[in-house]
């Protein structure tokens, strides 16, 4: 009885309180400052960056990356006059939150994501709501070098990137098998299906909404149409891994099934993952990408300056760097980190052309990807993830 | 204001927790004596001492110790130290150190400390037992060191809650005696709180009796035992035979016999306690025992005369059984006339004063003019 | 009269306002802003007005209810299997020293996620306890009925709920106990009468606290979960894992949701408990 | 006779290493650059992992701002608390419930619950991306753990051992120090450490209102999944401050101010 009472009391008290908190929480922040000035010249915006502390916020679970930003990166900026913090988050939705808190409490400047490392989804809704900051991308030096004509660059998931994200990075998708176990994987989506009817249970791909498994099924439907894809999908799920009722969270699950000789294969939207993953032990060195079908889903990732970001000069002044054919040939460089550059090779001055000529040769790393597969609108991938969920998943 | 020296309370009202629980109290001990105020489980006794105490505040009244006024002062700068129920003693620090808590509060070197500290347990008895911790000490160990604590403080005025309450009787005497024996030593104004009538007029040089909030009869214990001044204070003492009737001419008849009682006519109340009663050979007060209950020390008969009843205490070897006639006599020293007249319900709170406030109530407690004064 | 009594009850509560004030500003701001959250979309042309639609769309979703069930279902087990090993833990570990305990509380301060990295080590495909045994008799990880999900907070907060008890059983304790033993009480009964009132209250409130925890955190079932069903938790974070302005909406939505309902459970726990010692 | 503490003990050795070695399987993987299927002990042994955790410097800067949050947040947590928490432990208040809910909320609510409202909230306090924000932002979720361990540690107990000290002389310092310090010793040190641990685990919080200031959560969180060995491996350095509070801590109890 007493407890029921309490009850009583203290509810109206809390909605009491919490209608108070949300009429505070509404009320508007009349201070957001005017759109500021835009400088006419990079040069200005480079003077403006003197002295700025530039906070990326990107995934921070990659210790290649992580040393190619703190090794290469972050020296390049301080000889620009920027200093460079790397904020590394679990997920990228993580930085993203930050920035949307920020415009939902009224603030227009000030923000304290100065660039993100950020996926297509997020772009095109953040670039709906204006929460990027436009324009800047073709007016930095190094854009030159850049070939905005290119489809998969100048559209991010099918969403026009109007100069609002800078290219950084070129992804492509990609499988893995062991060559000692494996000598010849299956290449085509058929062999797939026979080689899992002769090796039931060798192969799975993480559960959509995962980024890699969300991937996966987009490679799949980029292949054959949505209808056939799905069809073929529900044919693969009883051959799977653990007969298709249990798919792993994420491709680092995957990978480790793979290192632990549980399945055949792991796959990766990154080009250089198996590099990776030798690299730091996880992968045995005889392991091999390869592409599944005729070509390979790519997709480029872009780095992005939200319109409140605190460090905007600055932050263009790195994006500008990383665009800078010497950093992309060291991104590029399989020792380093393997992944392909954005850049259009053929506008590069001829005297640091020579520095993607003179790239070693790779075991992990793809030279060829086959034919370039179109990223899917991005409007369309969250129902495809829910397509999958409800026929694959849950096979209703 | 007789008491220069000693503690004087007057009109303290006090209400904890919102009840009020004392209004209008005096209560006076003169300096180097020992009060003991006695009164049943919620008579208001702690509350009067952790008023005193500086542990409950006042809504009204005076509280005056030594000359000052101290009812203003936090309690730890009253100079009063007092002895709980329980030893309370702190568990992290040992036997010594808690002795000498005060003497370190009171920046007392190390040394010196140590030394009184020793002394204070030798003057409780507990010589050698500077070294222990406390936890593995009985219960009258703690209390010692309790007690020996509070001496260490050198207080104006030592109270003591309780202190034999949690204690087996062998303890409780020895214990008892050592209060007696500090207190007369160190000449230290005491008030003792307690439960137990009989202690109360072993500790007591004074006894004053409590009843619901208010002090109703305070005089040396005898007086107490013999000359209640009320019901009430005779039937805390154990005075069970109360015997109503009507005066005229120096004698009141009660069951038919005609018993002397000095004053005037009118309707009073004759007090007389079990072992007052005697057994005689012959007289007019013959009665049929219903009961005879042997205690150790005595027998326990309750005799009837029609719908009188009275009880007495008689010698084992002298005790009839029960079913027995017996003749009854009841002392004409040992008879004592109730002071007022209306009282002959006597339900505990009735002392006679039909419109009992706080202020008239007063006059039973810190007036020794009551007529059940001796002097 | 009651003036001064008055004036205590003015100056307890003055006490207490700090506190109670404090988190009523910063936790009450936070959970306003996930109310508006769930309530006012911020679109194309800013905050727009506030509509139903999300939490419709929420209560709508077969998946939400299948979340809910299975949610409910984890956290009444891991919870009620934590506090069952905690007591005899507790009682095994009342008189054992520092060290010991400390062994036995080392999975406190190690997050949930590196706890499940740990059970993954271990019990998932291909880990160490497969290769000690050649094969594993059962899947623990990812299996359909959150088995796996139960035992990682049951190792995770087991020492918990004993650290609460092992406080409570301080001194005291063992007199009681001892007082009740001379007093003829069996081992039973010296457990029911003695033991039992002395860590109720602990094992009360630290199961509300891990009942709460397990219904509402994504860390564990996302590492040792089922693929499906997923728990209110995970449903939430796979709502804004494509895009977070798509799916803040409905994660909010969801949390508030799960955090009513952890509410709900916390009131009926107490209510139960008081129940239980009156009887 | 003599066998049966003999057993207690090793029973008592059986629980804990229970609980404890499972977690050693961290330490192992820490130092194991190449750990495969079907191997029981790892292919390769190094400190790779340790090199990735400290490749960016942040690391220790996490540490330090970590430490700095949890002692600011469990001290303003302590303060605050303390005297709720007398109010609540001694039951000196008619409707107690009320108060208990309120500050139980944050228990209650799922911290992945109020992540975004924490930072949208804070900004519009003005308390955003600095370490006396994080302070806040962790008090709210240390606050209800060190009232409702302290509250257990006052009543009837206490309140005693201070009427005693005020009425043997002491002033309210020396109550406080002499007294009531050393009496609420246990639970006080128990809430110290609980407060500590829970400031510095809050990967949530930390995240929603520092900004990316580095925090030792933030540093470890992103390397669980991708990278187990460097995960492993900063593990093993997070864990190290709780640890050591836990034994000043312990210290601190058993010996009285």
């Amino acid at each position: 009885m007493r407890a029921r009472s309490q009850l009583r009391t203290t509810l109206p008290a809390l909605a009491v309180l919490s209608a108070t908190l949300l009429l505070a929480a509404c009320g508007g922040d009349e201070d957001g400052s005017a759109e500021t000035e835009r400088p006419d010249s990079f040069a200005e915006i480079a003077g403006a960056a003197q002295g700025q502390t530039v906070r990326w916020w990107m995934d921070g679970g990659d210790d290649r990356i992580n040393a190619y930003v703190d090794d290469v990166v972050i020296p390049a900026a301080r000889e620009a006059g920027v200093r460079l913090e790397r904020v590394p988050v679990g997920d990228t939705a993580d930085a993203v939150q930050r920035v949307i808190a920020q415009r939902r409490a009224g603030r227009e400047s000030g923000g304290a994501v100065d660039l993100i490392w950020l996926n297509g989804e997020n772009f095109a809704a953040g670039k709906e709501a204006g929460l990027w900051l436009e324009g800047w991308v073709r007016d930095l030096p190094n854009a030159r070098f850049v070939d905005f004509d290119d489809p998969t660059i100048v559209n991010d998931f099918q969403v026009p990137v109007d100069g609002q994200e800078a290219p950084w990075s070129r992804a492509a998708f990609a499988l893995a098998h062991d060559s000692e176990e494996l000598a010849e994987p299956p290449r085509t989506y058929a062999a797939l299906l026979e080689y899992l009817r002769r090796n039931p249970g060798r192969f799975t791909y993480p559960a959509p909404p995962d980024f890699t498994g969300s991937a996966f099924v987009r490679q799949v439907v980029a292949a054959m149409g949505e209808d056939r894809a799905f069809a073929y999908l529900r044919e693969l799920k009883p051959l799977m891994y653990r007969d298709g009722e249990t798919f792993p969270e994420s491709a680092d699950e995957l990978n480790d099934l793979f290192a632990n000789g549980q399945v055949d294969f792991a796959m990766s939207y990154e080009a250089n993952f198996v590099a990776a993953e030798v690299d730091n032990g996880t992968f045995p060195q005889s392991t091999r990408p390869f592409v599944l079908g005729e070509g390979a889903l790519v997709n480029v990732s872009y780095v992005t300056i939200p319109s409140d970001a605190a460090n905007q000069a600055g932050a263009q002044v790195v994006a500008n760097l990383l665009m800078s054919p010497e950093l992309q040939a060291q991104k590029a460089d399989p020792e380093i980190l393997g992944i392909p550059t954005v850049l259009d090779v053929e506008r590069v001055p001829p005297d640091l052309r020579g520095r993607f000529d003179e790239l070693d040769e790779s075991p992990y790393v793809l030279s060829d990807f086959g034919q370039v597969e179109q990223e899917l609108p991005a409007s369309s991938v969250e129902p495809l993830e829910q397509r999958w969920e409800r026929e694959i998943l849950r096979g209703d | 204001m007789t008491a220069e020296g000693g503690l004087l309370c007057r009109s303290l009202t006090v209400s904890p927790g919102g009840v009020g629980v004392l209004r209008g109290l005096s209560l006076e001990v003169a300096p180097g004596t020992r009060t003991v105020l006695v009164g049943p489980s919620g008579a208001g006794k702690t509350t009067l001492l952790r008023a005193i105490a500086g542990l409950e505040p006042l809504e009204g009244g005076e509280v005056h110790l030594v000359g000052r006024r101290i009812d203003g002062l936090a309690a730890h700068r009253r100079r009063i130290a007092v002895v709980f129920q329980e030893p309370r003693l702190l568990p992290h620090l040992g036997v010594e150190d808690n002795v000498a808590l005060t003497l370190r509060a009171a920046g007392v070197g190390r040394g010196e400390r140590r030394a009184r500290a020793r002394a204070g347990l030798e003057e409780v008895g507990l010589g050698g037992f500077a070294g222990r911790r406390t936890q593995g000490l009985s219960g009258g160990e703690q209390q010692r060191v309790a007690l020996a604590r509070a001496l260490c403080a050198e207080p104006d005025l030592l109270m003591l809650d309780e202190p034999l309450a949690a204690l087996d009787p062998n303890r409780r005497e020895e214990l008892r005696r050592l209060i007696a024996r500090v207190q007369a030593q160190r000449g230290l104004t005491t008030l003792i709180i307690t439960h137990d009538r009989a202690e109360a007029a072993e500790l007591g040089e004074r006894v004053a009796l409590m009843l619901d909030g208010r002090i109703v009869q305070h005089d040396e214990p005898r007086a107490l035992f013999e000359r209640p001044v009320s019901a009430a204070v005779a039937r805390f003492f154990g005075v069970a035979n109360l015997l109503h009737g009507t005066v005229r001419d120096g004698h009141l008849s009660w069951a038919g016999v005609a018993l002397p009682a000095p004053g005037p006519d009118g309707p009073a109340t004759l007090a007389i306690r079990p072992d007052h009663v005697e057994l005689a050979q012959e007289g007019p007060l013959r009665a049929t025992v219903t009961e005879a209950v042997y205690t150790g020390a005595h027998v326990r008969l309750v005799a009837l005369r029609g719908d009188h009843r009275l009880e007495a205490h008689v010698a084992p070897a002298l005790a009839p059984p029960a079913g027995a006639e017996v003749t009854l006599e009841l002392p004409a020293q040992r008879l004592w006339r109730l002071p007022g007249d209306s009282d002959s319900d006597g339900d505990g709170d009735g002392d006679g004063d039909g419109d009992g406030d706080g202020d008239e109530l007063s006059e039973a407690s810190g007036a020794p003019s009551s007529p059940a004064d001796p002097r | 009269m009651s003036g001064l009594h008055a004036s205590r009850r003015w100056r307890d509560r003055a006490l207490v306002a700090p506190a109670v004030s404090v988190l009523a500003l910063l936790f009450g701001g936070a959970v306003a802003g996930m109310l508006k959250t769930s309530l006012v979309p911020l679109g194309a042309d800013g905050l727009s007005g506030a509509t139903l639609d999300t939490w419709r769309e929420l209560l709508g979703d077969p998946a939400f209810v299948d979340a809910l069930v299975f949610s409910l279902r984890v956290t009444v087990l891991a919870t009620a299997a934590s506090a069952a090993l905690a007591v005899p833990v507790a009682v095994a570990l009342r008189r054992r020293g520092l060290a010991i305990r400390s062994l036995a509380a080392l999975p406190l301060p190690v997050p949930h996620l590196l706890v499940a990295v740990a059970a993954v080590l271990w019990l998932g495909a291909g880990g160490l306890a497969d290769r000690l045994l050649g094969g594993l008799p059962v899947n623990l990880v990812r299996d359909d009925a959150g088995v796996g999900i139960v035992l990682v907070y049951v190792f995770r907060e087991t020492p918990f709920l004993v650290l609460l008890m092992l406080a409570a059983m301080g001194r005291g304790l063992q007199e009681r106990t001892e007082a009740a033993a001379v007093l003829g009480a069996s081992p039973g009964q010296r457990a029911l009468w003695v033991l039992w009132p002395t860590i109720r209250g602990p094992l009360v409130v630290g199961s509300i606290i891990v009942g709460a925890f397990v219904l509402g955190a994504f860390e564990v079932p996302l590492a040792v979960g089922p693929s499906y069903p997923p728990t209110l938790a995970t449903f939430a974070f796979d709502a804004t894992q494509g895009s977070v302005l798509a799916g803040e909406g409905l994660a909010a939505a969801t949390l508030l949701l799960t955090s009513t309902i952890a509410v709900a459970l916390a009131v009926a726990a107490v209510r139960f408990a008081r129940d239980a010692e009156g009887a | 006779m003599v066998r049966r503490p003999l057993l207690a003990r090793a029973g008592g050795l059986a629980i804990g290493l229970a609980f404890a070695l499972p977690l050693a399987i961290l330490g192992v993987r820490a130092f194991a650059d190449t750990w495969r299927a079907p191997a029981l002990v790892p292919q390769d042994w190094g400190l790779r992992g340790f090199e990735a955790a400290f490749g960016g410097g942040a690391t220790v800067e996490a540490f330090g701002n970590s430490i700095v949050v949890a002692l600011g947040a469990t001290a303003l947590a302590l303060a605050l608390g303390w005297p709720a928490a007398r109010v609540l432990g001694e039951r000196r208040l008619r409707r107690p419930g009320v108060v208990f809910v309120a500050l139980a909320m944050p228990l209650l609510v799922p911290p992945y619950a109020t992540g975004a409202g924490l930072t949208e909230w804070f900004i519009r306090l003005r308390i955003i991306d600095s370490l006396g924000g994080l302070v806040l932002a962790h008090l709210t979720a240390v606050l209800p753990y060190v009232v409702l361990v302290l509250l257990a540690g006052f009543g009837t107990k206490v309140t005693e051992l201070e009427d005693m000290g005020r009425t043997l002389g002491l002033s309210p310092a020396r109550r406080l120090a002499w007294v009531t310090l050393p009496s609420v010793a246990p639970t006080l040190a128990a809430a110290t450490v609980l407060g500590f641990l829970v400031s510095w685990s809050q990967y949530g919080s930390s995240l929603a209102v520092g900004g990316g200031l580095p925090m030792a959560p933030l540093v470890l969180f992103p390397f669980i999944g991708p990278d187990p060995q460097t995960a492993a491996a900063l593990s093993l350095l997070y864990v190290i401050p709780p640890i050591l509070a836990l034994l000043v801590t312990a210290r601190a109890a058993s010996s009285p101010l």
